[in-house]
């Protein structure tokens, strides 16, 4: 209690007074080095979105992988290089044009590293975690994404151990892409399932009853 | 834990903004937090992801919901050093030049009375209903599902069970189960007749629902 | 609504400071505020002591939690009387030189499916269970209790409902029951066997237990 | 929400200068007056928990006082002239040597004003509306009220219109004092059920297995 009170007329140290403090300790103990910590934050920097959309536009072009990919979707995505913490066990959900999955991690902040990157800002919020579970329809609506009243929306609370990735539906109109051009239509927001994959010129959504929106 | 952490279905939290193009960390210290926080797991194996979690729980409520991702990061990773002994408290905030907040302490009666499920009980399809416990540790089921009925739709491999993996327990794993949950059944005020929550959970949280 | 302000039971909260021979106000600003709550809702009549509480669990989580008690009560004050046409944000953010955080929206479908019960339903030593709704407006059975079973030990004369009095609803009357639950019942890391917490609860809030 | 961007750039007005915008702006538009505001504060220093003390004073020194407050509290303290705002309904709650009553308000912060005065900041601290539902006993001991296992201790949380007064124990030694001396014995803190009335000399509290202890 006396301590307490000692501690709170202190000033607190910012943040990066903080995060120095602690590496220097741990390094002059010997705990760990240098070379440890840039080992993990370039292993961070590999883990990308662009992964994530890589493996989609394969499943979008290539029916035997796509089929891997739901089966197993850990293997499928070793199979092209992505694999690692966070990653040990991958499911893959696919939108079809009734049903539409979105992922969150209520309890802190979990996604699927090597294919999918470390959590944007937006994913790792308050106001994301509390509300997309209850209320997703509204908060897809207010990032952009208006889906019809007719298709039904599965939440995915990563919890456990499972790591998920969205399929997004193919855009209309990606017909003639090859898959490199087909990854750059699949954003990390789309792996998400908060947004849909961009389509290569203007969008024709009236045939599923879901339209892109952004305000 | 009922914990400020355990945020999914609480009311009153703004608009979510998305920043276009993002990058993997903003700051360079981010990406030291990052680092510390894999380093110390992986190689120097002070504590386990289990207490990891937990740790960042404990923080003070406020403080979680304002800070940084990578603040409370480095905040649950130091206070498991501290309490471990690797690290002084003393001796951090002597260098950081100031007060370096850290996690409240672990309850002293941390874990739910769960009997441990070595075989799968579940199968897909079956209906079951989450315990509704509430222990001060650490649980990954989270409260919104809490005495509710939801379907079996998938049996993932067994993984270490958190709860006592995090207290130094028995290092158990169990078969988890994506569970299936109608919104409307979970929220009375939801009327989405088609949506659906679907909560990964181990199989020691679940009891078949008559 | 599952609100911040719905704190019974949550943990992580630090140590409780005492401050001895407090005084009324610590500051004058407090006392102004004070006297803006009772003026409005007594002289001015803008609002009533329903929307008024709403209004302060509306709040942004992290502001609530962190500000004066008395800024809670400037913030619910004054969004009422934004939201009801007395004073102009704008105006009132001149005034101030800056900007005048304010309560979130009231939620568009803010009442629970709850049916008015003009007469008392429940006598003392009734086994009763509340019922385990989650409106996204003002309700008054807090979320520790609900779905739980206790016993009727007291009832108290009828008051106001405020889910419906703080939605412009219905400005119906309920007797309300003091009703005794088993700690150990609402929370399964207490052993205490003795301890209990008794809440008050309107009749409609309430069915009987099987 | 670009209204909100650029009301985030600008500075946040102090409590203070929300306050004074507030006053000014409903004084200038005609809808209170400078008086009304005073009337309203001082009436507020006017609640004090003096006036519940002098209650339970009256109750330990009368049984016939002291059974109409257990029957009727509200009536009891108007016949004392207490009564107002927040006194419309008092229960008063009579402590005994194996069951100690503690109040809280967990949603907002409600206490009996008349008899108890408006809530001290502990009262209103997340902390204790959290916490004295959950681990009464835990809290109690951090307040410095030890109470013995075999006391049940019974939290009464303010949901409603009721308004609650706890009766605490006469102390012992307390005999040959009158109800004025009595009533100098009794807190806030005790008439909140935090803490036990106060002995006048040295406590004997072995006899109920009840001890207060600071720390």
């Amino acid at each position: 209690m006396r301590e307490e009170t000692e501690r709170n007329a202190r000033s607190k140290a910012s943040i990066e007074q903080r995060v120095a403090a602690t590496k220097e300790a741990l390094i002059d103990a010997g705990r760990i080095t240098q070379a440890d910590l840039d080992q993990f934050a370039s292993m961070a920097e590999d883990w990308r979105p662009e992964n994530g959309a890589k493996v989609v536009a394969r499943a979008w072009t290539d029916p035997d992988f796509r089929a891997r990919l739901l089966e197993d979707a850990t293997s499928a995505c070793a199979e092209m290089g992505y694999a690692g913490p966070q990653g040990e066990y991958i499911v893959a959900l696919e939108n079809t044009p009734d049903r539409h999955n979105v992922i969150v991690c209520t309890q802190c902040s979990c996604t699927a590293w090597p294919v999918l990157g470390l959590p944007p800002d937006w994913y790792k919020s308050p106001a994301y975690r509390a509300r997309v579970v209850r209320e997703p329809r509204k908060v897809l609506r207010e990032m952009g994404l208006w889906l019809s009243d007719e298709v039904a929306i599965r939440v995915w609370e990563t919890s456990a151990e499972t790591r998920y990735m969205v399929i997004p539906l193919r855009p209309e109109g990606a017909r003639s892409l090859n898959e490199d051009a087909l990854a750059n239509l699949v954003s990390r927001e789309a792996l998400i399932g908060v947004a849909l994959a961009a389509p290569p010129a203007i969008q024709s959504p009236d045939n599923v009853g879901i339209t892109s929106h952004s305000f | 834990m009922d914990g400020i952490h355990d945020l999914g279905g609480t009311q009153g939290f703004g608009h979510i903004d998305v920043e276009a193009d993002e990058p993997v960390f903003h700051h360079p210290w981010q990406r030291t937090s990052f680092a510390l926080m894999m380093a110390t797991q992986i190689i120097l194996r002070s504590h386990n992801a289990d207490e990891y979690r937990h740790a960042i729980e404990r923080m003070d409520p406020a403080h979680y919901l304002l800070c940084d991702y990578y603040e409370r990061v480095l905040t649950g990773t130091v206070s498991l050093l501290v309490e471990k002994g690797y690290l002084s408290r003393e001796d951090v905030e002597r260098r950081a030049g100031g007060v370096f907040e850290l996690a409240g302490p672990v309850s002293d009666r941390p874990l739910a009375d769960l009997t441990p499920q070595p075989e799968a009980r579940f199968n897909l399809g079956d209906r079951v209903r989450v315990l509704n416990i509430s222990p001060s540790g650490h649980i990954r089921a989270p409260k919104f599902c809490r005495g509710h009925e939801g379907t079996v739709i998938h049996r993932a491999p067994k993984f270490r069970f958190p709860d006592t993996s995090a207290h130094d327990g028995e290092r158990r794993k169990e078969h988890t189960y994506h569970v299936e949950f109608k919104s409307k059944d979970l929220w009375s005020d939801r009327d989405a007749a088609n949506d659906s929550v679907i909560v990964d959970l181990w199989d020691s949280y679940l009891e078949f629902a008559l």
